[in-house]
């Protein structure tokens, strides 16, 4: 039997005037368990918490009711006023009498009747409490990156920057990401290789930030502040200490004719490669799918000419194991598969194409050097066309429900773009709305019609068909006009939905973090913990978590970064001791309660148990309670009532409801 | 005295999460939004913490009527915890219905931590309803009557 | 529920089509093969049945210039399917003319060289079934 | 010997029920079960067999034994009353007389169960002879005469007549209360009703089941018998059997809270249940072959063991009827049967 | 049925198994109890026919813990219980060798009896060949004849259909036994006022004794100590005192299996009273259909629960009273 404490607050007359404080303490004397009862004019204020401070030591009191504001006021208060006296704090309950009671009845029988209820319902709740500790876990100061775009890059810089340490892993030889492809960003039309290159370079300078291209995320293990996870470094074949970068086994490569991923596939590449010129490590990897050397066994080009002997074929995938307090996801994105879209001749014409592979071409270290040409005859176009929404705001099965964000903007770069350096090209742009919320973004469109006479049809374009005179025949409808409209072209842009990197899922599965119906991350709360995961210790950055352009993406990753920080700042972390917890005993093993844990706080473990003399190893769930929340949605989805949830026990709140409904 | 003579005052119990509709519930009183004192609140963590359990004992104990109050879908504290309250609870009052248990004894309400007035406002309609059917004889159980 | 509320609501049932979830983009317009021919264009009729106007629907000359060819159907980035709407107003029409709106025996008088076959047979698809 | 025909049956039960509270055959959505008549209650005693037995009108499934106040800080202590009133149980079969006698010898010996003994005090049984006996039925087994049940009064039914014999002072007493309904009749029909159940009997698939090696003596080597290992193991641990049972008589005691009382009552426990007698440590049978095996040890060796070699089963056969898996105390006696030729 | 005796003779000879789960025949013509076999000359007891309505699937959560293989012979409205079970880990599909046995309807001895008939002495008609519908029953009194679907269970003339939803291999045709629409009856109870309804599961629920038949024959029910046997709910009850605990009790248990039960039937062919416990599980499966979309419990061992689900769009529960 508990020894409890009952403290009646008047808060002056905010309670006093309507609750009989003197009848409430005696009442408070009929309950069983209860030891002591007495009321103070503002029981929070340091007067009230010596008085509490006392009655805890002389009366041994083990637990507590008091009896005045919400506990969103004050439970921290008279918490701490317990944990003083040496009274375990989670032994204090609080009856709300005057949010719920003083200030909302008016008769004043009626209101103490109530505060009595209420006070001997929490008297009922603390009978069953029992002291709880928070639990502490320590965190390793070091946090991963995945993923090496300019998401990853800044998360990594802005980390690094606050003293801690930093790994990015990226899947590609090099890092740069989706940026890196493009050739000039809205609104101000910087080059965009000239503004995210000395972020690359200060982020492989940095002395806290270590960089493992061409590798992946293996494994995952542990939890927020003390993650364990391997990584595996892919086989580059080439020795990083040892190569120069000079690039002579490149050149020498006999097999060209691999497709450049970095171009789109647009044109090919080498079999021992540099992504792109200003890559990050400029150390090269061999694609072994293409080596000859691989492949015949014959060749060994790039080994002879090599003058540092930097070329290694018998190099092997290496898994290194890191520990991390940390971790932030940074995939990314791709476009979408436009199989699907057969109507825009995207696989039939080499005139018809996305807008990225839009950028290579424009780019001068693309395919065309630069120069805007067709594709399929070198010869420059006159007439483009573009395509908006391919694949984006679809209900159907072939595209994307949402809308991808970036795509009104970088179109009317693009448009401006060739207007600007070829005036006699007519650039005709088929919307179904022109979305530009974003500082100077609708001032940038403006100009695109305005100053560079870009022709905008509000209308979608039904189908492009090649014509045997390799021109394409737009077939579009201008819905303003109400009429069809069908433009020759020479070239048509897709302005192609994009979508997370197929990798995300792979990638949220091992970090137990989740994803929506659309692959994107999902954060902890849509308007209030945006670059978190729901999952502890896992932050989000870039279009992993939803579409976003790159000033949008550098912020969050700035925000993914000071969340980061600020975790791994601290030293250990004290957890919330209502936690979950399971019973060996009553555990089915069946998995309901993981289905619904939003943290991924739940595992199974195979436990001997010893059931009343019967010894069996079962599937038990853990709780790891450094990730429970305690929202307690697994103690109702648990059927056996196995699961069930310190600090508010299924036997505590129906005590409760029990002592009201009495 | 005799049943009809005596006042008929309900026990109504309804649950709400810590987070947006206790919240709700103490701007309700800061606010001095008045609802009948009937209605008891039991503080949560969360609305998929409630039990069907729960609802069926304090109906065994004697409660009137059940009223379950959690964030608005969408907005919950622990992101997808309503979500589940929710299926929970209408498979339970569909239940409830389903074996006669008149259906305005049980309900469920979202409130956020701004809407003292909503908050308000759905007790007063709650105890309205409770008081228009009158003494639960359906699901208690008899040795807790008087 | 007035008549043309009813209509409506019928030709919703009958299609399938929930026409609130157009966002009026005008893929099904800038695909449809008779658009010159028609009076009120493929994502008009959106529109008119949002707006409840069958009657003009049912009157229009569109009517029947559709060619069911469904290149809107298969398109439309939405599910609202144009070309089922339009079927659906010639059911209406239909119905109200007792089942029998075009029996074979008809053809041969209505023959125009002008017409494109697939009108023919997607006429029986629709008529006859 | 006196008669009632069966249509003035209703009048009788509506005299009886004037003095004595009547509990009998009933009928409520498609099983029949004793309970307290009533004028719109379907009486039915043309089914052989009640889902449970009568044993509920002196040993109810669950029975208030005190309740403890508290006001303030007071606490008070009200024992349940006993049973004052006088009742007639009507309609019980041979097998349930004699799953009295059985109750009685663990009820009535010292130390002696006030609540049943008050019950039994003022019940007065009216038993019916089985007319047609079915092929679940091995009631003769254990020296039960399905045709002439011992009671405070038996009844036979012979066509359209019921025939009434008051056997006991309290039978006497309860004809003479209903006398004005019966009319006066000779022991004929009724011999003749009694050899034809006789002839049914013998020709049961089960009344030549063989009890033999079924005794206190057989004690540890029917315990550790391997044959239990093979019986219990399609045993769902549900507790049918036992709450059908007119014998099975083992109860808990549990409290329930309602406010400021508390009550304590005691109900029918089945030892099928794992949580059967558990105590602090757990529970004395971990298995449920332990379980399973005591229900029929305890009926078919235990009992007899202590109560003169009778046994605690009367071959009612419900237990046959009932067990979701068709389980029953007849496959378990004939299993010990089969293999005891190779002990 | 010889043909699975044969096949279990050789998957027990080859090592494949370490024993069968099946059924033997009783010492009256319709009781079939399940029953393990170890040896080929055991499975001389070993019976199949259409009083072998037992649903064997909740045994192998027992048969999971043994050594080697067992052999369990499962209907197919069986094999959605066994997938439920492999979903939710309390069996191991490592450990089963499942034979889906053919099915033309099981029957329901209670049915027999209730058309009147009784002293039953041999049953003819309800083995797997017999093609006749109908059962020649004789009997003491005399020789009856019965329907064979009039004797058949209440879950067969609502069958969810031949399929084994999980099997090594498949040994005996099924028969379509479904005439009736499985929620009917549910559907028939929601038109009814509230005070008709209340008074429908008084009457059924009041003949309640509580002696778990329906949960412990359940394989939804498969917790190793239910809420009503453990104190963690303050809900322990060993008997019906007042009416409130049987509905307490049957509400709970149709919560606890919601979305999992896969209306298998068993509860309400076990219950010695009669309750049409399916009434219960089944308005959930209905609720569950209509307004999350159709889900069949155990038909995959994938998919989400409905009740470990949720869509942003789902039903308030205000929904309740405003349907139909």
């Amino acid at each position: 039997m508990q020894r409890i404490g009952v403290f009646v607050c008047h808060c002056g007359s905010n309670i006093a005037a309507t609750v009989d404080v003197s009848k409430v303490v005696e009442m408070a004397h009929m309950e069983p368990g209860v030891v002591h009862a007495e009321d103070y004019q503002y029981m929070c204020s340091e007067a009230g918490q010596a008085k509490i401070a006392a009655a805890i030591q002389e009366k041994k009191l083990t637990g507590m009711v008091v009896c005045s504001c919400s506990p969103r006021m004050h439970e921290a208060t008279f918490r701490k006023a317990a944990e003083r006296a040496g009274l375990n704090p989670y032994m204090v309950e609080i009856a709300n009498i005057r949010e719920h009671c003083s200030w909302i009845h008016k008769d004043m029988e009626e209101a103490t009747k109530k505060a009595v209820i209420l006070m001997r319902a929490a008297i009922a709740k603390v009978n069953l409490n029992a002291p709880l500790q928070p639990g502490e876990s320590r965190v390793t100061k070091r946090a991963l990156v995945i993923g090496g775009g300019i998401a990853g890059i800044q998360t990594a810089i802005d980390i690094a920057d606050a003293g801690y340490e930093v790994d990015i892993v990226e899947k590609t030889p090099s890092i740069g990401g989706r940026m890196s492809q493009l050739d000039k960003t809205f609104p101000t039309l910087d080059c965009s290789a000239c503004i995210l290159t000395p972020k690359m370079v200060e982020a492989s300078a940095h002395e806290k930030i270590n960089i493992y291209t061409y590798s992946e995320v293996e494994k995952v293990s542990g939890f927020v502040g003390d993650f364990t996870v391997d990584i595996r470094k892919k086989a580059r074949s080439v020795d990083m200490d040892k190569c120069t970068g000079c690039g002579v086994c490149q050149e020498k490569c006999p097999s060209k004719k691999a497709p450049s991923e970095f171009n789109r596939g647009l044109n090919t590449r080498s079999a021992i490669y540099t992504p792109f010129a200003q890559a990050i490590p400029n150390v090269p990897v061999i694609d072994r799918e293409a080596c000859i050397k691989f492949k015949t066994g014959k060749c060994g080009v790039c080994s002879k000419v090599c003058q540092a002997g930097a070329i290694d074929y018998e190099q092997k995938d290496e898994i290194v194991t890191e520990k991390y307090g940390a971790i932030v996801v940074a995939t990314g994105f791709d476009t979408i598969n436009l199989e699907k879209y057969d109507e825009y001749a995207y696989s039939q014409s080499k005139d018809v194409i996305t807008s990225l592979e839009l950028e290579r071409v424009m780019n001068a270290a693309g395919p065309t050097h630069g120069h805007l040409e067709r594709l399929s005859d070198g010869k420059a176009p006159k007439e483009i066309v573009f395509i908006q929404c391919v694949g984006s705001r679809c209900s159907d099965d072939r595209g994307k429900p949402y809308c991808s964000k970036i795509c009104c903007m970088y179109t009317a770069k693009h448009a401006m773009l060739i207007r600007d350096k070829y005036p006699d090209v007519n650039v005709t742009v088929f919307y179904i709305d022109v979305r530009t919320p974003g500082k100077n973004f609708d001032e940038f469109y403006r100009r695109a019609v305005e100053q560079y006479g870009v022709n905008y049809i509000k209308g979608q374009v039904g189908k492009v068909i090649p014509q045997p005179d390799g021109k394409l025949l737009v077939q579009g409808s201008d819905l303003l006009d109400n009429k069809q409209i069908l433009k020759e072209a020479d070239m048509v842009v897709l302005a192609t939905a994009i979508e997370p990197n197929p990798d995300v899922r792979r990638i949220a599965t091992m970090l137990t973090a989740s994803i929506d119906t659309n692959n994107f991350l999902t954060e902890a709360h849509a308007k209030l913990r945006p670059v978190e995961s729901p999952t502890a210790g896992i932050f989000l950055s870039g279009v992993c978590q939803g579409p976003k352009d790159i000033p949008e993406t550098v912020a969050q990753a700035g925000a993914a970064a000071v969340k980061a920080i600020g975790l791994l700042a601290k030293d250990k972390l004290l957890t919330n001791p209502c936690t979950a917890q399971s019973d060996i005993l009553l555990c089915n093993g069946c998995s309901t309660c993981e289905n619904v844990c939003p943290y991924g706080a739940i595992t199974y473990e195979d436990k001997e148990v010893n059931d009343h003399g019967i010894r069996e190893t079962r599937r038990i769930a853990v709780v790891n309670s450094a990730l429970c929340q305690g929202c307690g949605a697994c103690t109702v989805a648990c059927p056996s009532g196995a699961m069930d949830l310190q600090g508010f026990s299924n036997r505590q709140i129906i005590a409760e409801v029990d002592a009201i409904c009495r | 005295m005799s049943l009809e003579n005596k006042e008929f005052k309900p026990k109504i119990v309804a649950f709400c999460c810590n987070w947006c509709s206790y919240a709700g519930a103490d701007l309700a009183g800061s606010s001095r939004l008045t609802y009948p004192a009937d209605v008891k609140i039991i503080r949560v963590p969360c609305s998929c913490r409630v039990n069907p359990m729960f609802i069926l004992r304090a109906f065994e104990k004697g409660a009137d009527g059940v009223i379950m109050c959690g964030c608005h879908p969408g907005d919950c504290h622990y992101s997808t915890g309503n979500f589940y309250a929710r299926r929970r609870m209408t498979l339970l009052f569909s239940m409830l219905d389903y074996i006669g248990v008149e259906n305005g004894r049980t309900r469920v309400e979202w409130v956020s931590a701004a809407e003292g007035v909503k908050f308000s406002e759905t007790m007063n309609s709650f105890v309205e309803k409770i008081y228009s059917l009158g003494e639960n004889v359906r699901l208690g159980d008899l040795r807790c009557k008087n | 529920m007035s008549s043309e509320k009813k209509q409506a609501e019928l030709i919703k049932e009958i299609s399938g089509v929930n026409p609130l979830k157009c966002m009026k983009c005008g893929k099904c317009s800038a695909s449809c093969p008779s658009y010159n021919e028609m009076d009120i264009k493929p994502h008009q009729f959106v529109s008119y049945v949002i707006n409840e106007d069958i009657e003009s629907l049912v009157n229009s000359k569109s009517l029947w210039k559709c060619l069911s060819c469904f290149a809107c159907v298969e398109r439309c980035p939405r599910d609202v399917k144009p070309g089922k709407l339009i079927d659906a107003a010639r059911q209406i029409v239909v119905r109200q003319k007792g089942q029998n709106y075009l029996l074979a025996d008809e053809i041969p008088e209505l023959l125009d060289p002008e017409l494109p076959q697939q009108l023919l047979v997607s006429a029986f698809r629709r008529y006859r079934r | 010997m006196y008669k009632i025909a069966k249509e003035n049956l209703s009048a009788l039960f509506r005299l009886i029920a004037e003095t004595r509270e009547l509990y009998l055959p009933v009928r409520t959505a498609g099983q029949t079960n004793y309970a307290a008549w009533s004028e719109d209650a379907e009486v039915d005693i043309d089914t052989l067999k009640t889902v449970k037995s009568a044993k509920d009108a002196f040993f109810p499934q669950s029975e208030g034994l005190y309740t403890v106040k508290k006001e303030g800080k007071k606490i008070s202590v009200e024992p349940e009353a006993l049973k004052e009133q006088d009742f007639v149980v009507f309609g019980m079969k041979a097998c349930d007389v004699k799953g009295l006698e059985v109750l009685d010898k663990v009820f009535l010996s010292e130390p002696v169960d006030t609540f049943y003994a008050a019950r039994r005090d003022h019940g007065t049984v009216v038993a019916m002879a089985c007319h047609e006996p079915e092929e679940t039925c091995f009631c003769k087994v254990f020296g039960v005469d399905a045709a002439n049940p011992a009671s405070d009064v038996t009844v036979w039914t012979v066509g359209e007549d019921l025939y009434w014999k008051a056997l006991t002072e309290k039978g006497e007493a309860l004809t003479e209360a209903v006398k004005g309904l019966l009319t006066s009749a000779d022991d004929a029909a009724v011999e003749a009703e009694k050899e034809t159940i006789h002839k049914i009997l013998e020709n049961l698939p089960y009344m030549n089941l063989s009890l033999e090696g079924w005794n206190g003596d057989a004690l540890s080597e029917k315990f550790d018998s391997p044959i239990w290992e093979e019986l219990y193991k399609s045993c769902l641990a549900c507790g049918t059997c036992t709450f059908v049972c007119p014998t099975c008589q083992c109860y808990d005691i549990k409290d329930y809270s309602a406010g400021d009382k508390v009550s304590r009552y005691r109900c029918w426990d089945s030892c099928m249940y794992s949580d059967f007698t558990m105590m602090a440590h757990g529970n004395n049978r971990t298995s449920q072959m332990q379980r399973f095996r005591q229900r029929f040890m305890h009926k078919l060796v235990y009992y007899p063991a202590n109560n003169d070699g009778m046994y605690s089963c009367v071959g009612c056969g419900r237990c046959v009827e009932k067990c979701p898996q068709a389980l029953n105390i007849v496959k378990v006696i004939k299993a010990f049967q089969n293999q005891g030729g190779e002990k | 049925m010889q043909e699975l005796v044969n096949r279990a003779k050789e998957l027990l000879a080859d090592g494949t198994v370490a024993r069968v789960l099946g059924w033997k025949a009783g010492d009256l013509p319709y009781n079939p109890e399940p029953a393990y076999f170890e040896k080929a000359e055991e499975l001389v007891d070993f019976v199949y026919n259409g009083f072998c309505g037992a649903n064997l699937s909740k045994y192998m959560i027992e048969a999971s813990k043994l050594e080697g293989k067992t052999m369990v012979c499962l209907k197919p409205c069986d094999t959605y219980s066994f997938n439920q079970l492999i979903k939710e880990h309390r069996v191991d599909r490592d450990k089963a060798y499942i034979v889906g046995v053919g099915c033309k309807g099981k029957l329901d001895i209670e049915k027999i009896r209730k058309q009147g008939i009784k002293g039953i002495e041999l049953i003819q008609g309800a083995e797997l060949t017999d093609e006749a519908d109908t059962l020649k029953i004789q009997t003491i009194y005399g020789d009856k004849t019965c329907a064979y679907a009039d004797a058949m269970l209440e879950r067969c003339h609502v069958c969810k259909g031949k399929e084994h939803m999980v099997y090594d291999e498949l040994i005996g045709d099924s028969n379509e036994t479904k005439d009736a629409d499985r929620f009917d009856e549910v559907a028939k109870l929601e038109t009814m006022s509230p005070e008709e309804k209340f008074a429908f599961f008084q009457k059924e629920l009041s003949k309640c004794i509580r002696c778990n038949a329906c949960r412990n024959v359940c394989p939804a029910c498969s917790c190793r100590k239910c809420v009503f046997d453990s104190t963690k709910f303050d809900s322990s009850q060993k008997a019906n005192v007042d009416s409130f605990e049987e509905k307490m009790f049957h509400i709970i248990r149709a919560f606890h299996v919601a979305g999992r039960c896969t209306d298998c039937g068993e509860c309400s062919r076990v219950c010695p009273q009669g309750i049409p416990l399916h009434l219960f599980n089944r308005k959930f499966i209905k609720d569950i259909d209509e307004l999350y979309g159709e889900y069949q419990a155990g038909a995959d061992i994938t998919s989400k629960a409905p009740l470990t689900n949720y869509t942003f769009e789902d039903a308030e529960p205000s929904i309740v009273g405003k349907r139909g």
